[in-house]
C-alpha cells in the first residue's frame, strides 16, 4: 500500500484548469520526482496534496486515511509537509522562531530542542544568525531555513518545490546528499525540480506533467534516456 | 580602456556580521562580468551597495567614472547603472507597458514631461519607444497585459527591458536564469547577447555556470565577503579554493 | 383648495434626536387644534416636513426646498445654532421667515430681517436665576464657572454670561474650569473646583456635561449649588443624575406644572408620545417652544390676512414676517410672548432639583 | 492636587490602554485597522446597560454584553475582513467603519441619543488617601487591564500559539502552508480583540457611570492614537501609549484648559511620529532586502 | 431645478471636491485622515480675506486653497517620514490639531464660528466641482499619475528607477491639501458660515470612506463614491430613523461583494474590450 495515493486529481483556478486527472503514488521510503515545464502544474499539485488549493475532482489518501477534503493542518498532523516555492520565510520572525514554527504542532519540547541543534549543525550559516530576523538572510540561506523548518515538523512525507533554486552548485550537491540521507532514515520524498538531471539521479520513480496532465511516468533511468524528455526538459543541461 | 564599474576597498557589516570585507574589482566597459560565490557570500549585498539600497561602511564605488559612493539611490540610475532583482519586482498594479514607462523616468523627468497628458496623445513618443523595446525583445504581445498574470520567464525579461529603457550602460542582473526552463534560459541568453552587442556591459550574479560561461568574459568569485579569485571562468574553475567553496567536487553544475 | 403651508425642519436623526424627536408631536398637535377650530382666515394649515439630522448643509437644502418647491409661507426651525447660522442667510435671500425653537447662542438674529427665535437669551435666564437665589437668601458668597469649550452656547455662558452676572450680583469669582463636550472624565476639573470651594457654580453645558459634573462632584464629596440656563432644562435630568445634583438651580421657559393650560398640554403630549412609541413622554422646552411657534405663525398670518394664494407668495411671506416682528404679549403655552429684535421675550421659570425632582422655585419676567 | 491629577490621568489611561491593545491585536496581527472596535467598545457599555435595565445582575449583564460583542465581531470577520484578503490594506477600513455606523445607529434607534446613567454598582466606592480620591472600580479595572495585557503579551512573545499568530500576521498564505488552522485562529483573534474592546466599554461604564451611542468615537480615536504612540503591534507599547495619552489629557486640562486638549494630545502624537516614525516601542521597518 | 435638487447637488459637489482631495495622495499610497483640517484652512483663510480685507471672492478662494496647499507642503515634509498606518494617524492628528487651533482662534470667532459675508451661489459651486474633476482627469492622463501609482505599488523599485519618491509623495499630498482647501474656501462662501466643529474627524473619515467605497484604482472611483454617499441617504429619507442603519448595511454588503470598490480597473478593461467588439 502506498503512503500517498493521488488519484485522478483535478484542480482549477477559476475557469482555468491547472490539473486534470493526475494520478501518482509515493510508497513509504521512496523518493518520487515530478518534472514539467514552467506552468505545467507542479506547484499546484504539491499545494493540492497539502490542501492549500481545493481539489475539484479525484482523491487523495495519505497513510490510509482519505484526506481529499481535509484542511492543510489536518494533513500536516498526519505527517505531510511542504517546502514551498519561493521559500516563504517569515521575515518578521527570527531564524530560530522560524524553525520553532515548523514544530508548532508538536509537544515534545526536548526532542524539538535536540533536532533544532542538529539542524544548526547542518546549516552553519544559520547558527550565527539564529536570533536575527530572517529578513537578513541571503537567498540561499533562506532556502536552508525553509528546509530546516520543514524538517522540524518531523514529517513522514516531505514535499519539496524547487529546493535548489538560487543555491550554489556546491550547496545543491549538499542538498541532494541531504535528501538522500533523510530518505535513508525513512523519510519519503516528493520532489519537484528544475534541475532535472540531478532529480532523476536520486529518485526511485518519476512523473512528467504537461499542461496539467501526466504524460509519462515510471522508472527514472528509463525516463532520463527517453528522447522526448531529453528534448523537452533536459535540453541545454544535458547537451554539455 | 575605461571602466564601467570600479569598486575599491569596499566593506559592509550587518549587526556585527561582516558581509563584505575589503573588496575591490573593476568591470571594464564592454567586458561582461559574473559575480559568483556560495550562498551568503555577499553578491546581492554588492549589488545593493552599488545601486544605493545600502550605504557602505568603507570604500568607494565609481560608475562610468562618477563616484556614486554617497549619492542618493534614486540619482544613481542617471550615471548609467540599472539593476534587476533576485525576486522579480514589477509593479503588479500596472500593465507591462506602464511598467516600462516608469523605467523611462530618468530620460523624462522634467516638470513638463511629468505634466504632459501622454495618455491622451495617440502614439506618444514614450509609448512608441516602450513598445519598440518590447517588440525587439520578442515580448510585444504582452504589452497591455497586467503584470501579475504573466509567466515567470516573461516577467523576468520585462524587468530587464525596463532596466534598459532607462538607458543604462551597465546592467546588474541578480540570478537572471534562476527558475527559468531551458528554452526560457535560451531566450534570455539571446536577449542579453543582443544588448551586449549594442554596447551594454553586464554584471551578473548567477549559479548556472553554463549560462555564465556563455555570456561573461570575466568572473569574480566571492567567499565570506572576500574576493578569492578572478579571471576567465575556465581558469577560475580550476582554482582549488573555488572548487572547495563553490563548485564542489564534480566540477560541473 | 388653498392651504397655508408651513415648512418644518426637524432634527429627527443625528446628534439632537433625544431633544428633538418629540417636537413633531407638538407641531402636529398645534396644527390639528388650529385646523379643528376652522383654520386661519378660513384656510387650513399644512405642514411639510424635512429631517435635517441637525446638519447645517441639509438644513440649507431644506430651506431651499420649502421656499422654491413647497411654496411655504414661513418655516418652523431650524433646531440648532449651527443650522441657524447657515439657514438664516438662505432665508434672507429667499425672503422667507424662519423661527428656531432651540438655538440660544447670543446674537444669531442680528442682521437678519427674516430670522426669528422663540428662545430666550441665556444671559437673561441666568440673570433671573441669580436674582431668585438672592431673593430667597440662599448662599452666594463666592462663585466659579464650569463650561464646555467646544460648544458655542456653553462657552459664551462660561466666559461671558457667568462672569458678568457674578459681577452684577457682587459675587467674587474663584475661577473657572472647562471641559470638552465629549468629555466623560471630569475628575480633574472637579478636583480644581474642590479647591476653589465656591457657593455657586455657573454651568455652561448641555445636560450631559451637567450630569457628569454633578456625579463627579458627588463622588469627590464636594457640595455646591450648580446653576444654569435653558441648555440644561431636560425634564428627565434629575432622574438621569441618579441621586446627584440636589439643589441644581436653572431657569427655563417651560414648566408643565405652571397652570391648567400647561398641564393639559403635558397630558395630551404624554398620550401622543406614548402612542407613537417614543422614549420620553414629558414635554421639554423645545416641545413647548415649537408648539407655540405654530400658534405664533398662525397669529401673524391671521393679522396679515394671508390667503395662501401662490401668485402672491412673495408678498405674503414678507407680510407674515412683518407681523411676527410686531407680535406683542401673545398669550401662549409658555406665557405671554413678544418679539424684540427677532428674539422672543417670555417668562423664565426658576426650577430646583429637590428629592430627585424638578420643583418650581420662582416665576420671573425678564425686563 | 498634582498627585490627584496624575491618578486621574492613569485611570483614564487604563481605558485607552485596553482599547489600544484591542487595536494593536487587530492591526498588528491581522493587518486590519478595525474601526468596528470603537463600536464594540460602545456596544459593550450600552448592552451591559440595556441588560441591567432589563433586570439582569451586573456580572451576567457584562457576560452577555461580552458574548454579544464577540458575536458581532465574528460578523465583522465574515463580512468586513474575509472578503478583503489580498487587497489594499486600507480597504477593510470602509466596511469596518460601516459596522461602526451600523452599531451606533442601532443603539440610537433602541436607546436614543441621550447619554444614559449607568447604575453605580455600590454606593460611593472610593478610596480616600489623604486628599486623594481613587475609585475602587477604577483601581480594579487598572489592575484587571494590566493583568490581561501581561498575559496577552506573554502568549504572543513566548508560546507556539503566539508564533502562529505572528505568522498569520505576516502572511496568511504562508500560515496556511505551515499548517496553521487559520479558519479557527482568525475568528479567535477577532473575538479576543472584540472582548478587549467591549470589556473596556463595560469598565468605562462602571467607572464613569454613563453610556451613550457615541461613546466609542472619542475613546476609539484616542485608543488608536495610544496604539500608534506606543508602536503598532507592540502590546507594551499600547500600554505605555494609553497611559501617556491619558496623562497628557488630564495634565493639559488641569494646567492649561480643556480647549487645548486636542492640541496637546494630538500635537504630542504628531510630534512623536515625526521624531520616531515607528512609535515609541515599535520596530523600525527594516530596509527591505532585494 | 428644484430647490431640493439644488441643495442636494451642492452637497454632492462639495463631497466630490473632498473626495479628490483624498484620492490624490491615496493614489501614491498615502491615506490622509486629516483632510478636514486642510478644508478648514481654506475656509477660514479665504473667509478672513473677504471679511476683514475686503478681498473679492474670486481672489480669496484661490488664496485659501493656496494656503492649504502650502501648509500641506510644509507639513508634508516631516510627516512623510512616516509610512502606512502611521502616516494615516499622523495626518489624523494633524487634522485634529488644525481644527482645535481654529476652535481657539478668537479672531475668527473661536467656538462661536465665523459668519462670512460674500456669497457664492450654487452655479459657482457646480462649476468649481466640475473644474476639479476635469483637472483630476487631466492629471490621471499624465506621467505624474503613472509615477504616483508606481510609488504606491513599489516605492523601493521606483526609487531605484530614479523616481523622486519623496518629491512625488509631497507633491501629491500638497496638491490634495490644495484641493481640500479649495473646497473648504467655497464651502465658507456658499454656506456663509464656518465653524471649526464642522471640520472634524468624522468628515475626514467619511470622505476617505466614500473614496475607498468608490474605488481607488481609477480616477472615476471617487466620483462614483461621492455620488453614492450623497444620494443614497437621500433616497433612504423615507425610512426615517432606520435611514443610517440601512445605509451602513448597504456599505457592508457592497464592500463584501466588491472589495476593491465599485469602480475597478478590471471593470474598465471589460468595458474597453466590449466596446470594440460591439462596434465591429
Ligand atoms: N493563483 C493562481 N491563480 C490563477 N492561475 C494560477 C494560479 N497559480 C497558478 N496558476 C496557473 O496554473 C498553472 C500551473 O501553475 P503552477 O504554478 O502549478 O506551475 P509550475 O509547474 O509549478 O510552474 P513553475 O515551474 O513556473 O513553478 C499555470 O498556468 C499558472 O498560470
Ligand atoms: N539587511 C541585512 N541585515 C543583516 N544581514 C544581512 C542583510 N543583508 C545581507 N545580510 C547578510 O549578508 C550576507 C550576504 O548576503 P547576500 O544576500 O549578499 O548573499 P548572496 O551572496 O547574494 O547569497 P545568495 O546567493 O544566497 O543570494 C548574508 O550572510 C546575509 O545574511
Ligand atoms: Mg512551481
Ligand atoms: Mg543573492
Amino acid at each position: 500500500m502506498a503512503l500517498l495515493e493521488v488519484s485522478a486529481l483535478s484542480v482549477s483556478y477559476g475557469r482555468v484548469a491547472a490539473l486534470t486527472d493526475v494520478s501518482l503514488s509515493v510508497r513509504e521510503g521512496e523518493i518520487v520526482t515530478v518534472l514539467g515545464a514552467n506552468g505545467a502544474g507542479k506547484s499546484t499539485l504539491l499545494k493540492a496534496i497539502l490542501g492549500a488549493v481545493p481539489a475539484k475532482g479525484g482523491g487523495i489518501t495519505f497513510a490510509d486515511s482519505d484526506l481529499t477534503r481535509a484542511a492543510p493542518h489536518r494533513r500536516m498532523a498526519q505527517g505531510l509537509v511542504l517546502v514551498p516555492e519561493g521559500r516563504r520565510i517569515l521575515i518578521s520572525l527570527t531564524v530560530e522562531e522560524n524553525l520553532l514554527l515548523g514544530a508548532h504542532m508538536r509537544r515534545d519540547t526536548v526532542a524539538i530542542r535536540r533536532e533544532m541543534d542538529a539542524i544548526y549543525g547542518r546549516f552553519s550559516n544559520l547558527t550565527e544568525r539564529r536570533h536575527m530576523l530572517a529578513s537578513c538572510l541571503s537567498g540561499g540561506e533562506q532556502q536552508m531555513l525553509a528546509i530546516g523548518r520543514a524538517m522540524m515538523a518531523k514529517p513522514r512525507l516531505m514535499m519539496l518545490d524547487e529546493p535548489s533554486l538560487g543555491l550554489s552548485p556546491l550547496f545543491v550537491e549538499k542538498l541532494f546528499d541531504l535528501i538522500c540521507e533523510l530518505n535513508r532514515d525513512g523519510l519519503s520524498v516528493l520532489l519537484v525540480e528544475q534541475n532535472t538531471g540531478k532529480a532523476l539521479k536520486v529518485a526511485h520513480a518519476a512523473t512528467v506533467l504537461e499542461l496539467g496532465r501526466v504524460t509519462m511516468d515510471g522508472d527514472p533511468k528509463a525516463l532520463a534516456a527517453d528522447p522526448r524528455l531529453q528534448d523537452a526538459y533536459l535540453g541545454g543541461a544535458n547537451a554539455h | 580602456m575605461s571602466t564601467a564599474l570600479e569598486i575599491s576597498a569596499l566593506s559592509k557589516s550587518f549587526a556585527g556580521v561582516q558581509a563584505i570585507r575589503d573588496l575591490s574589482f573593476t568591470v571594464p566597459k564592454g567586458v561582461s562580468t559574473a559575480l559568483i560565490g556560495p550562498n551568503g557570500a555577499g553578491k546581492t549585498t554588492v549589488f545593493n551597495m552599488v545601486s544605493g539600497v545600502y550605504g557602505v561602511d568603507a570604500g568607494r564605488i565609481t560608475v562610468n567614472g562618477v563616484d556614486v559612493t554617497g549619492m542618493p539611490s534614486r540619482r544613481r540610475i542617471g550615471t548609467g547603472v540599472a539593476r534587476s532583482f533576485q525576486n522579480v519586482r514589477l509593479m503588479p498594479h500596472l500593465s507591462v507597458l506602464e511598467n516600462l514607462l516608469v523605467g523611462q523616468h530618468v530620460r523624462a523627468s522634467s516638470l513638463a514631461a511629468l505634466l504632459t497628458p501622454y495618455r491622451l496623445i495617440p502614439n506618444h513618443r514614450w509609448k512608441r519607444e516602450a513598445r519598440a523595446a518590447l517588440e525587439e525583445s520578442g515580448l510585444g504581445r504582452w504589452a497591455d497585459e497586467t503584470v501579475s498574470a504573466l509567466p515567470y520567464g516573461v516577467r523576468k525579461r520585462i524587468d530587464l527591458v525596463r532596466a534598459t529603457l532607462a538607458g543604462a550602460s551597465l546592467l546588474m542582473l541578480d540570478e537572471p536564469a534562476a527558475g527559468l526552463n531551458p528554452s526560457e534560459t535560451n531566450a534570455l541568453r539571446d536577449h542579453l547577447k543582443a544588448l551586449m552587442a549594442k554596447g551594454t556591459t553586464l554584471l551578473v550574479v548567477e549559479h548556472d555556470m553554463h549560462f555564465v560561461e556563455s555570456i561573461c568574459q570575466n568572473v569574480v568569485v566571492l567567499n565570506f565577503g572576500e574576493k578569492i579569485a578572478e579571471g576567465p571562468l575556465s581558469r577560475v574553475r580550476q582554482d582549488p579554493r573555488v572548487r572547495e567553496a563553490y563548485i564542489g567536487s564534480d566540477g560541473e553544475a | 383648495e388653498e392651504e397655508l403651508v408651513l415648512g418644518y425642519m426637524m432634527a429627527k436623526s443625528g446628534p439632537y434626536v433625544s431633544l428633538a424627536n418629540t417636537n413633531e408631536v407638538a407641531v402636529d398637535m398645534a396644527v390639528e387644534e388650529i385646523n379643528a377650530k376652522g383654520g386661519i382666515n378660513g384656510k387650513k394649515i399644512k405642514v411639510v416636513k424635512f429631517d435635517t439630522a441637525g446638519d447645517p448643509k441639509q438644513a440649507t437644502t431644506a430651506v431651499r426646498a420649502f421656499a422654491q418647491d413647497a411654496g411655504a409661507l414661513a418655516i418652523i426651525g431650524p433646531f440648532s445654532s449651527s443650522e441657524v447660522r447657515t439657514t438664516f442667510p438662505v432665508g434672507e435671500r429667499e425672503g422667507i421667515s424662519q423661527m428656531s425653537m432651540a438655538s440660544s447662542a447670543p446674537g444669531l438674529t442680528k442682521g437678519f430681517t427674516y430670522g426669528f427665535r422663540n428662545t430666550t437669551d441665556e444671559g437673561k435666564v441666568i440673570d433671573q436665576v441669580l436674582a431668585s437665589i438672592k431673593d430667597k437668601k440662599l448662599p452666594m458668597a463666592s462663585g466659579a464657572a464650569a463650561y464646555a469649550t467646544d460648544d458655542v452656547v456653553s462657552k459664551s455662558i462660561g466666559t461671558g454670561v457667568v462672569p458678568k452676572m457674578f459681577e452684577k450680583y457682587s459675587i467674587p469669582s474663584k475661577g473657572a474650569v472647562d471641559f470638552q463636550l465629549a468629555a466623560f472624565d471630569l475628575s480633574p476639573q472637579v478636583a480644581q473646583l474642590k479647591q476653589m470651594a465656591p457657593d455657586v457654580v455657573g454651568l455652561g453645558s448641555p445636560p450631559e456635561g451637567a450630569i457628569t459634573i454633578a456625579k463627579e462632584l458627588k463622588r469627590q464629596g464636594v457640595s455646591t449649588r450648580l446653576i444654569g440656563g435653558t441648555t440644561i432644562a431636560d425634564p428627565e435630568l434629575p432622574k438621569r443624575m441618579d441621586g446627584a445634583g440636589e439643589t441644581l438651580t436653572i431657569g427655563t421657559t417651560f414648566f408643565p406644572e405652571v397652570n391648567d393650560k400647561t398641564r393639559a398640554f403635558a397630558a395630551e403630549f404624554a398620550k401622543r408620545t406614548k402612542a407613537a412609541g417614543l422614549n420620553r413622554t414629558d414635554p421639554n422646552q423645545m416641545d413647548a417652544s415649537v408648539y407655540d411657534i405654530v400658534y405664533l405663525y398662525a397669529e401673524a398670518m391671521k393679522r396679515a390676512g394671508t390667503t395662501g394664494d401662490k401668485a402672491k407668495l412673495a408678498a405674503e411671506r414678507s407680510a407674515v414676517r412683518d407681523q411676527v416682528a410686531k407680535l406683542k404679549d401673545v398669550p401662549a403655552l409658555e406665557g405671554a410672548i413678544s418679539f424684540a429684535d427677532g428674539d422672543a421675550v417670555k417668562p423664565v421659570y426658576i426650577l430646583e432639583v429637590k428629592g430627585g425632582k424638578w420643583t418650581l422655585l420662582d416665576t420671573r419676567m425678564p425686563n | 492636587m498634582v498627585a490627584q491629577q496624575i491618578v486621574n490621568g492613569l485611570m483614564l489611561g487604563a481605558i485607552y490602554m485596553l482599547v489600544a491593545v484591542a487595536f494593536t491585536l487587530a492591526i498588528g496581527v491581522l493587518n486590519f485597522l478595525n474601526f468596528s472596535l470603537p463600536g464594540l467598545f460602545m456596544a459593550g457599555g450600552m448592552l451591559a446597560f440595556g441588560l441591567m435595565k432589563a433586570g439582569w445582575p451586573f456580572l451576567l449583564a457584562a457576560a452577555g454584553a461580552l458574548a454579544a460583542a464577540a458575536f458581532i465581531s465574528l460578523l465583522v470577520e465574515r463580512f468586513a475582513y474575509r472578503p478583503m484578503q489580498g487587497g489594499d490594506p486600507e480597504v477593510p477600513l470602509v466596511s469596518s467603519l460601516g459596522f461602526l455606523v451600523l452599531l451606533e445607529n442601532l443603539m440610537l434607534v433602541q436607546f436614543g441619543s441621550d447619554q444614559q446613567a449607568f447604575p453605580a454598582l455600590l454606593p460611593d466606592l472610593n478610596l480616600r488617601l489623604g486628599g486623594l480620591v481613587i475609585g475602587y472600580a477604577q483601581l480594579a479595572s487598572l489592575v484587571l487591564s494590566l493583568g490581561i495585557v501581561a498575559a496577552l503579551s506573554f502568549v504572543l512573545a513566548k508560546t507556539a500559539a503566539g508564533r502562529r499568530i505572528r505568522t498569520v500576521a505576516e502572511s496568511r498564505e504562508t500560515a496556511l502552508l505551515m499548517g496553521i488552522d487559520i479558519a479557527r485562529l482568525v475568528p479567535q483573534l477577532f473575538v479576543a480583540s472584540a472582548a478587549l474592546a467591549a470589556l473596556a466599554g463595560i469598565l468605562f461604564a462602571v467607572n464613569y457611570q454613563q453610556v451613550s451611542p457615541f461613546m466609542g468615537e472619542g475613546v476609539g480615536f484616542k485608543g488608536v492614537a495610544a496604539m500608534i504612540v506606543g508602536g503598532m503591534g507592540s502590546i507594551w507599547g499600547a500600554v505605555l501609549g494609553g497611559l501617556l495619552i491619558g496623562l497628557a489629557e488630564v495634565v493639559s486640562i488641569s494646567f492649561i484648559g480643556a480647549d487645548v486638549v486636542n492640541i496637546t494630545v494630538y500635537g504630542l502624537l504628531l510630534l512623536i511620529l515625526i521624531v520616531r516614525p515607528q512609535g515609541l516601542m515599535g520596530r523600525a521597518p527594516s530596509r527591505e532586502k532585494l | 431645478m428644484s430647490g431640493y435638487l439644488t441643495g442636494v447637488l451642492v452637497v454632492l459637489a462639495f463631497n466630490v471636491m473632498a473626495a479628490y482631495a483624498v484620492y490624490l495622495p491615496l493614489a501614491a499610497g498615502q491615506l490622509n485622515l486629516g483632510i478636514a483640517g486642510f478644508m478648514a484652512i481654506g475656509a477660514y483663510g479665504s473667509a478672513f480675506l473677504t471679511n476683514e480685507y475686503m478681498w473679492p471672492m474670486w481672489a480669496a478662494i484661490p488664496a485659501g486653497a493656496l494656503a492649504a496647499g502650502l501648509t500641506g507642503l510644509l507639513i508634508g515634509l516631516p510627516v512623510l517620514r512616516t509610512h502606512g498606518i502611521y502616516f494615516a494617524m499622523a495626518t489624523f492628528a494633524l487634522g485634529q490639531v488644525i481644527s482645535a487651533l481654529f476652535l481657539n482662534l478668537e479672531v475668527v470667532g473661536g467656538a462661536a464660528g465665523y459668519p462670512v459675508t460674500d456669497y457664492a451661489g450654487p452655479n459657482v459651486v457646480f462649476a468649481a466641482a466640475a473644474g476639479v474633476v476635469v483637472l483630476m482627469l487631466y492629471i490621471s492622463r499624465t506621467r505624474f499619475a503613472l509615477e504616483l501609482t508606481a510609488v504606491k505599488s513599489d516605492a523601493t523599485v521606483a526609487d531605484l528607477l530614479g523616481v523622486p519618491v519623496r518629491g512625488m509623495k509631497v507633491a501629491a499630498f500638497a496638491l490634495g491639501a490644495m484641493v481640500a482647501g479649495f473646497g473648504g474656501a467655497l464651502y465658507a462662501h456658499h454656506y456663509n458660515f464656518v465653524e471649526a466643529q464642522h471640520f472634524n474627524v468624522l468628515l475626514s473619515v467619511f470622505t476617505v470612506l466614500y473614496v475607498l467605497f468608490g474605488g481607488t484604482q481609477t480616477v472615476w472611483g471617487p466620483l462614483v463614491g461621492a455620488v453614492f454617499f450623497t444620494l443614497v441617504p437621500e433616497l433612504l429619507r423615507a425610512s426615517d430613523q432606520w435611514r443610517y442603519a440601512v445605509f451602513a448595511v448597504f456599505i457592508i454588503v457592497f464592500m463584501a461583494l466588491r472589495p476593491q470598490g465599485l469602480v475597478t480597473a478590471a471593470l474598465f478593461r471589460l468595458f474597453r474590450r466590449r466596446a470594440p467588439e460591439a462596434s465591429s
